[in-house]
């Protein structure tokens, strides 16, 4: 299991081959990216911002927990950190199982938690010049 | 004692990356709120959750000047 | 959206490019892959084999259905025939949503019905030489 | 009428992939079961369903020579 914030392109096929194992019947990758419309508004990018030290910890709880409750060590999980173009990936959760129900519950988790408790925030920039935090 | 308030986001934004507060001994979280809530009156800025050395405290939880205090806005990430 | 029946080695990665779009909040991957040890026995590899025509069919229903149920057009399944190694992969599906919850779901419901109905079939090599039909 | 059916996995590696059925005018999916069952007596085969032109078939489905026939194992694909 692994975990990080990361100011880079994420690369989801890397964190896929990295929870490959032959022990494994199942693996699933979760990306998350940037949408043109949010809520009716014409989106051109978005940056996002960490509490760094927390975020790092939080995630790697989230991480834990997961591990724990699914069964797998097979967990890695990368979000990243910096203004990001339209498509672009924020996070990227893959996770491999010997059974698929698992992967699929643990990967659920991790997002759902990941939502709940990371302490990240996005700024959308929208096609009309304004910037504005969600979820605020 | 001085309480030095890690902030982001929106909470950023208005009162700046970090905040000095004078704070009686012995406060706790939910002095700290009504502090930085005082400073930010009249902006609109979503209610947050307080961090005390990178993990979640509750409004009862008590501070010291050594800990690690933050304001945390309605997160985003993922 | 799009399914194929295909006797080479399966790209997770040109899947999930072929279901990007700048309006999916989320992509997911499952990726269903060869285990080492399958009901206590050492599995050394799979054939898998498929009624081909009515594969096809079937798995194409199975993306109609999951297009029409949780609302993306962005959704591709490819299942592999043919002798496995370890670690290799017997199916792909990609999912974009503007959503996570209906990716999630989509994916979900895919592998689920593609285990119930698509008529392929697997026998697994065992380290002991032996060779048998799985389900029987 | 004579009646091809299609064979798969352990059904294909017990009678081969194909079979010629004579059956009666009218035979309907029981029918191509019950004649395969008894060609298949002694051999330890698991209970298919049956396909006709590539759609899974009730036991009552009617079938004609002209149709695809197929004898379907339990499926293990994913």
């Amino acid at each position: 299991m692994r975990s990080a914030i990361v100011d880079h392109p994420l690369d989801p096929t890397a964190l896929l081959a990295e929870v490959a194992s032959t022990a494994s019947g199942a693996s699933t990758l979760f990306v998350g990216t940037v949408r043109r419309v949010n809520e009716g508004r014409d989106v051109t990018g978005i940056d996002y911002s960490a509490y760094d030290a927390m975020a790092e910890r939080e995630l790697a709880d989230i991480v834990g927990e997961a591990v724990a409750q699914f069964g797998t060590e097979h967990i890695v999980v990368e979000h990243r950190t910096g203004t990001l173009a339209l498509g672009e990936a924020s996070i990227v959760i893959a996770v491999s199982h010997a059974r698929r129900a698992q992967a699929m519950d643990a990967q659920r988790y991790v997002i759902e938690q990941v939502k709940k408790r990371v302490p990240i925030w996005k700024r959308e920039h929208y096609a009309d010049g304004a910037r504005e935090w969600v979820g605020v | 004692m001085t309480l030095s308030v890690l902030l982001f986001a929106s909470w950023a934004d208005a009162l700046g990356s970090t905040v000095q507060l004078d704070l009686p001994a012995g406060a706790r979280v939910r002095d700290v709120l009504s502090a930085l809530t005082e400073r930010a009156a009249g902006k609109s800025l979503p209610k947050p959750l307080v961090a005390v050395n990178q993990r979640y405290a509750r409004p009862d939880t008590p501070i010291s000047a050594t800990d690690e205090v933050a304001i945390i806005p309605p997160v985003a990430g993922g």
